[in-house]
């Protein structure tokens, strides 16, 4: 059936070529019908476009550990393509969507991905969480020729033709997070905690770089915990006898909530003690609870109390949709962006191509961003962003008390590797 | 003649299952579905290699182990270790700050191949990896808690912990091992493009071919005084002891024949799907893999195979149309098949052939009495109570 | 410890305690070549006990257990079995799922080992053997049905012809005669004078009558201690044995 | 002077030390207790025990909410009758279970293991579908948050000495009962020999019932107490089983007294060397030599020796 339409969309390709040459060149991002835009011209490649729609695959964990952490992102995610579609979808085509659960499985993932490119078809995904599933994935979305968009900050050093990563990588999350520690904190002795994977270990790595090289600090400890570990109180224990100027954590998952509690219970609060996070966002700072975070730091380019236009115009309509006690952190807000930039490099294209919209990409805008603007990068596939600090308020949401200007993303930064 | 017809295809009963499986998985998958299918339906069948040595294992010698999926792991890691050296040409990696190794290596500021890892650059000594390194850990596991006459729930427990061990270890050492993302991004053996769909093809019948190879040589293995002794064992291991047996050896040589299926499955799990992570051979996939066992009945070779094949699709297919419901159906299926069916698919097979045939078809009568599956009526399930 | 001696089984100083309770105090036991020796007492006077230790399946606090002057403590239970001792356990305890030959067959002392069984063959030696001892336990006519389908009485006797296989030069019956039926009792009877020729016989028995039709000398224990050794009709008359088994 | 520290920091360091490998003890104990009894005393592996943890946490979230919702000036009470409640709630759901599952399963260990592993994922899925994928806290009483100043630099957390307050409690009460009262007599002779105790006027399944509903419901004081550490989803149970159960099975499984030298034996092992080394590779360690131990002496620790 499907080999069959593919024949189809070729023929016609041919029979409309002059015609559409002529006609698309005069044509605005917006308002688009179908009819300009033929189906065998859109879709060289045999994706799932028919003359009405356009079918893309969300992947994320449903269940599983990962629902938690994931479910922003879907919600977002469909959030953008109902606002898409409300507003006559790309070009001329309504966007279908087919949902698949990841269910926290690594394996999983690689199944379904294949199933969304192999059997679907599908014109993009938007999906992954984990760095484990991206990479799980990536050898077949590169084999398969789809295309990602990845909404998580991330450790970088990654660099594929066919991911776009919508969340910040390692250098940009950490850098001038650092650097403002140092400069308005005055810190210099540092203590880096990390739950045990690739993402924490590589971006204490930098941290670390950062912290000796650029700040010319000191590192007076560095650790990991496995995933899930409930008990800290030889960390602490080990904290208080270092006696750093600034703790730098990179806890992530259920172990978050037993380490603040913890940290809180212990006497470690941001009344003598400065606490510096990339992994707390308003997401999770609901389950562990805002008295136990009041103070401290997270570093990221997004917060739901961002005060710009966008920004609120965002947050109505999610709370709108999701409920008023929704929230949304900075993943949710990165996930939020994919499909508009799906959007604007496909109708820069004029195609559904993976690699015509691939190659559209570097440099699109997009103005109308939550977090204010961002810009894809004319190489690497990451985004120019801002980072943004945040102090934690009583009530799980932050203050924003530090901007920093755009900056470039850098997933292979030299020096800090 | 006779002893091939008789101890390697096991008689008229097992040259049957074993001429319907080879129909089934040869010809009638690859006809049937797309190669998308095809493909799933070779990554579960790498599950059915831990679950046909769990069928021997707890069917058959009533020895519970819940920690297959380190046995699956180390198969696995070693044919990966090898596939992620030949990814790992300088030429390919030369985006990073030391060319040719592994590219977590050089995030994680390896300088070096570690030793570990440098006999892997062989693909014979990885393929005999795979093989050797699980007897071996299966061969030390064993001595240590057999000889000590560990068993029952305390050994389901503490090959539980050991596959915990396994996952943590792995997800501690990433330098070395690419932690929690697992060795990911294989491309090629040998020069050999796993990865097109001419290979999946190929990869598929090898694997099919490979299992049916298993099943012949578990039934030659079984179809003498083994199968009697292990029998035996099940139902009353100080008889034997004082019968003049070594016990614990037997235990030990059935432990490590079910950790070397598990570990060719691993291995051809890596090369089908292209990745291998701690997540596979952590305590849950252990214990998923003994409901493959549990739901196609234990003691059964077909059953079990069936049973990887038929749970792996239910999962595939169910998670797709109502992700929440999966979880309470494998956990009905666990609690059902326990309670109601102990012997799972074959003993329903078991009792259609015996009585339900029969009795609907009085005329076939004499034909089904002769042929009953004997190869699931052979073993019950009453010998497993200690 | 001990010196070498002419009997085939020398126990000296044989003890072992549970937490401090003495199942078996320094007990002494010499057994000669082709007797059949009874070992009676009350309950808990350690007679079960005593076969455990002497087949490796307790091991003793202190003492020792010599056969054919070769020590058995410290020894696996399938050592102690390949040395040439065998024992029926107090319960008939068979192979169920097997057939009548195929528990013979399993007991028949050749492939022992894992390579051993995998390349074992039913030779006609041991096909002509398995018929043999059939035949001496009166099973000839069972020998293609399963152990679970043999009468209680029946079971008590393949088992002792699983022992035949091993032909143990020591063979140890725990209850051998419990719940048979009269008749039975006589054919075990008989089955146990016959089989006792060319090797020696320890029995556990409760029952008197029985234990006078085979015994050759008569062991009491009590509380874990020799009360008193010798023949049937010294032991019947026996002050301190009437003393213990009628003094309560 | 020593490695730049002042002695008076080292002592409230190791202070602080000890303290917490108390506290990991008693959270190791609490988890166990309930375990011990049902494995102890009727040989069935529970491999639902976690989630019957994760239950009685939710029992508190639950009262929590509800509190906060209509009276939220009982907040500092009713954390106390939460825990009861919890206890009521999953001796109640152990009852159901048994009476439903296990008891079907007494002479099939391994079975019983693999229901029991059934139950614990219907639970989660459950927990999930009704209180969401989230972790969730309770709001707690002020009195249980922050920390006892010793000394200006010796902190001790008040949830810390809740929690070792109650393991306390707890485990006194239970070798009362055991050891000293007419249940806890009939349970200990049912484990002697079920058959005698049968003929002695005793309902031995009564006896089951009731001890397998009796450690469901100290598992769900244990989670109720866990939830002033850490938080609660629907994956915690899976978190703290095999914990439980590497300390019951290096106890050796059976006597109260094993599980609790055990339990302090991993508790200040691990301690002690995740402040030596890192966290991950601390537990791996530890993992480690109990799994070697163990192999050494399968039978756990304490385990008894019986005339067989």
């Amino acid at each position: 059936m499907k080999h069959s339409c593919q024949l189809n969309y070729k023929l016609r390709s041919k029979l409309s070529k002059l015609t559409a040459a002529l006609t698309l060149a005069g044509f605005f991002a917006s308002g688009l019908r179908a009819a300009d835009f033929p189906t065998g011209q859109v879709d060289t490649t045999g994706l799932a476009v028919t003359d009405n729609t356009i079918t893309v695959g969300q992947l994320h964990s449903a269940t599983g550990t990962m629902a938690i952490s994931e479910a922003g992102s879907i919600e977002s995610e469909r959030l953008a393509i109902d606002q898409i579609n409300a507003e006559g979808g790309i070009l001329g085509r309504q966007i279908k969507v087919i949902v698949e659960d990841g269910a926290s499985d690594w394996p999983t993932f690689a199944e379904k991905s294949k199933e969304l490119l192999e059997e679907d078809h599908v014109a993009a995904v938007f999906g992954c969480w984990t760095s484990a599933s991206r990479k799980a994935v990536l050898p077949i979305f590169e084999r398969d020729d789809g295309l990602l968009y990845y909404p998580t900050f991330y450790e970088g050093l990654e660099q594929s033709h066919d991911v776009f990563y919508t969340g910040q990588e390692a250098t940009q999350q950490i850098i001038a997070g650092l650097k403002w520690l140092s400069d308005t904190k005055h810190c210099k002795t540092f203590y880096l905690i990390g739950s045990d994977y690739i993402w924490p270990r590589t971006s204490n790595k930098i941290a670390r770089k950062v912290i000796e090289n650029d700040i010319h600090g000191r590192v007076v400890g560095e650790e990991y915990y496995p995933l899930g570990t409930t008990d800290f109180g030889s960390l602490i224990n080990k904290i208080k006898l270092k006696k750093p100027d600034a703790i730098y954590a990179i806890v992530v998952g259920g172990s978050n909530v037993a380490f603040y509690k913890q940290l809180h219970a212990a006497g470690i609060t941001s009344a003598n003690w400065t606490l510096l996070t990339i992994s707390v966002t308003e997401d999770e700072a609901l389950g562990i609870g805002g008295e136990n975070l009041t103070g401290f730091y997270s570093a990221m380019k997004y917060f739901q109390s961002l005060d710009n236009p966008n920004n609120k115009a965002f947050v109505a309509a999610f709370k709108q949709k999701y409920g008023p006690n929704s929230v949304i952190g900075d993943v949710t807000q990165a996930a939020y962006e994919g499909p508009w930039l799906w959007k604007m490099a496909v109708e820069k294209a004029h195609s559904f191509d993976v690699d015509k919209v691939v190659a559209a990409s570097g440099g699109i805008e997009f103005t109308n961003a939550p977090e204010g603007y961002v810009r894809i990068h004319d190489v690497n596939h990451h985004l120019w962003s801002k980072l943004r600090i945040g102090e934690w308020q009583d009530d799980g949401q932050v203050k924003v008390i530090y901007e920093s200007g755009l900056i470039e993303p850098n997933p292979f930064p030299k020096g800090y590797q | 003649m006779n002893i091939l017809y008789n101890r390697i295809l096991g008689g008229k009963t097992g040259a049957r299952g074993l001429l319907v499986m080879a129909i089934v998985l040869l010809i009638g998958i690859p006809c049937a579905l797309n190669p998308f299918w095809v493909n799933l339906v070779g990554k579960y069948l790498c599950f059915a290699f831990t679950a046909l040595g769990l069928a021997l294992l707890w069917g058959r010698a009533g020895i519970l182990s819940l920690g297959q999926g380190l046995f699956f792991g180390l198969g696995g890691y070693c044919m990966a270790m090898f596939l992620k050296l030949e990814a790992s040409d300088p030429i390919s990696t030369k985006i990073q700050s030391t060319p040719g190794i592994p590219d977590f290596m050089d995030w994680n500021q390896l300088k070096h191949l570690p030793a570990l890892w440098v006999p892997f650059k062989s693909l014979p000594f990885s393929l005999f990896a795979v093989v050797a390194l699980p007897t071996l850990v299966a061969f030390i596991v064993g001595l240590a808690m057999f000889k000590r006459r560990v068993g029952g729930v305390y050994f389901a427990i503490i090959t539980q912990a050991l596959a915990l061990i396994f996952s943590l270890g792995i997800d501690g050492n990433q330098g070395y091992t690419g932690g929690r993302n697992g060795i990911t991004d294989l491309k090629t053996m040998w020069g050999w493009d796993i990865r097109t769909r001419h290979a999946q093809y190929i990869l598929y019948f090898a694997t099919c071919l490979l299992l049916l190879l298993s099943v012949a040589l578990l039934q030659w293995l079984l179809s003498g005084k083994m199968g009697k002794m292990l029998s035996a064992m099940r139902e009353r291991e100080d008889r034997l002891r004082f019968s003049g047996y070594d016990v614990s050896m037997f235990k030990i040589f059935v432990f490590c024949v079910a950790a070397v299926l598990s570990g060719i499955g691993g291995a051809l799990f890596v090369l089908q799907v292209g990745f291998i992570a701690p997540s596979l051979v952590g305590i849950v996939p252990s214990i998923e893999m003994v409901i493959f066992v549990a739901i196609g009945g234990r003691a059964s070779f077909f059953g079990v195979i069936y049973g990887a094949l038929l749970v792996n699709a239910g999962k595939s297919l169910l998670s797709d149309a109502f992700p929440q419901a999966w979880l309470f159906c494998m956990g009905g299926l666990f609690i059902g098949v326990v309670m109601l069916f102990p012997n799972g698919l074959a003993g329903g097979w078991d009792w259609w052939c015996k009585k339900a045939w029969p009795y609907l078809m009085p005329a076939a009568k004499d034909r089904s009495v002769k042929q009953p599956a004997a190869e699931f009526a052979e073993v019950s399930t009453k010998g497993q109570n200690p | 410890m001990s010196s070498n001696t002419d009997f085939l089984l020398s126990i000296e100083d044989l003890t072992v305690s549970f937490d401090g309770f003495k199942a078996v105090d320094s007990l002494n036991l010499y057994v000669d070549r082709g007797e059949l020796r009874v070992i009676i007492g009350p309950n808990g006077a350690g007679k079960t006990t005593l076969l455990d230790m002497i087949c490796g399946k307790t091991r003793p606090t202190d003492g020792s257990i010599k056969f054919r002057n070769q020590e058995l403590v410290g020894k696996t239970e399938y050592a102690i079995v390949r040395a040439g001792v065998g024992r029926k356990f107090q319960t008939p305890s068979i192979y169920e799922n097997l057939t009548v030959f195929e528990n013979l067959e399993i007991s028949y002392p050749k492939g022992h080992s894992v390579l051993g069984c995998l390349m074992f063959r039913r030779t006609s030696e041991i096909v002509e053997r398995v018929h043999q001892i059939a035949e001496e336990i009166s099973l000839k006519e069972f020998l293609d049905l399963e152990g679970a389908f043999l009468s209680h009485g029946q079971k008590q006797w393949l088992e002792i012809g699983m022992l035949l296989m091993q032909e143990p030069e020591l063979i140890m019956l725990d209850e051998p005669v419990a719940g048979m039926s009269t008749l039975e009792r006589e054919q075990t009877a008989e089955l146990i004078k016959r089989i006792c020729k060319d090797r020696c016989i320890l029995v556990i028995e409760h029952d008197m009558e029985f234990v006078s039709r085979i015994a050759h000398k008569v062991t009491v224990l009590h509380l874990g201690k020799l009360l008193a050794e010798g023949t049937m009709e010294e032991i019947r008359n026996n002050p301190k044995v009437i003393d213990v088994y009628l003094g309560h | 002077m020593i490695f730049g520290y002042s002695l008076s920091d080292l002592w409230s360091i190791f202070v602080m030390q000890s303290f917490s490998g108390l506290s990991l003890f008693s959270v190791l104990l609490l988890m166990a207790l309930g375990l011990t009894i049902i494995f102890g005393q009727m040989g069935v592996v529970n491999l639902a025990h976690g989630e019957f943890m994760a239950m009685g946490a939710y029992t508190v979230y639950l009262c929590s909410t509800i509190v906060q919702r209509h009276c939220p000036s009982l907040t500092p009470y009713y954390f106390l009758v939460a825990i009861v409640l919890a206890f009521c709630v999953c001796s109640l759901f152990g009852l159901l279970v048994e009476w439903s599952l296990i008891r079907f399963l007494y002479k099939r260990p391994l079975d019983s293991l693999l229901a029991t592993w059934g139950l614990s994922l219907i639970l989660q899925q459950s927990f999930r579908s009704i209180f969401g994928a989230r972790e969730v806290t309770p709001v707690l009483p002020n009195w249980l948050m922050g920390a006892f100043n010793v000394t200006s630099t010796i902190q001790l957390p008040i949830n810390g000495v809740f929690v070792m307050g109650l393991t306390l409690v707890l485990t006194l009460g239970i070798w009362f009962f055991l050891y000293h009262s007419r249940i806890g007599l009939n349970m200990r002779a049912t484990v002697e020999n079920r058959v005698m105790s049968g003929a002695a006027g005793i309902n031995t399944k009564l006896v089951d019932r009731f001890t397998f509903s009796l450690g469901c419901g100290i598992a769900g004081v244990a989670g109720a107490a866990f939830t002033t550490i850490g938080s609660t989803g629907p994956d915690s149970g899976s978190r703290y089983i095999v914990d439980s159960f590497l300390v019951v099975v290096f106890g050796g499984m059976t006597r109260l007294v094993g599980t609790i030298v055990s339990a302090f034996g991993i508790a200040q092992g691990q301690s002690i060397a995740q402040f030596f080394m890192e966290g991950t590779m601390g537990k791996v360690m530890i993992l480690l030599v109990v799994v070697v131990i163990l192999m050494i002496r399968p039978k756990g620790l304490f385990a008894s020796k019986i005339r067989s």
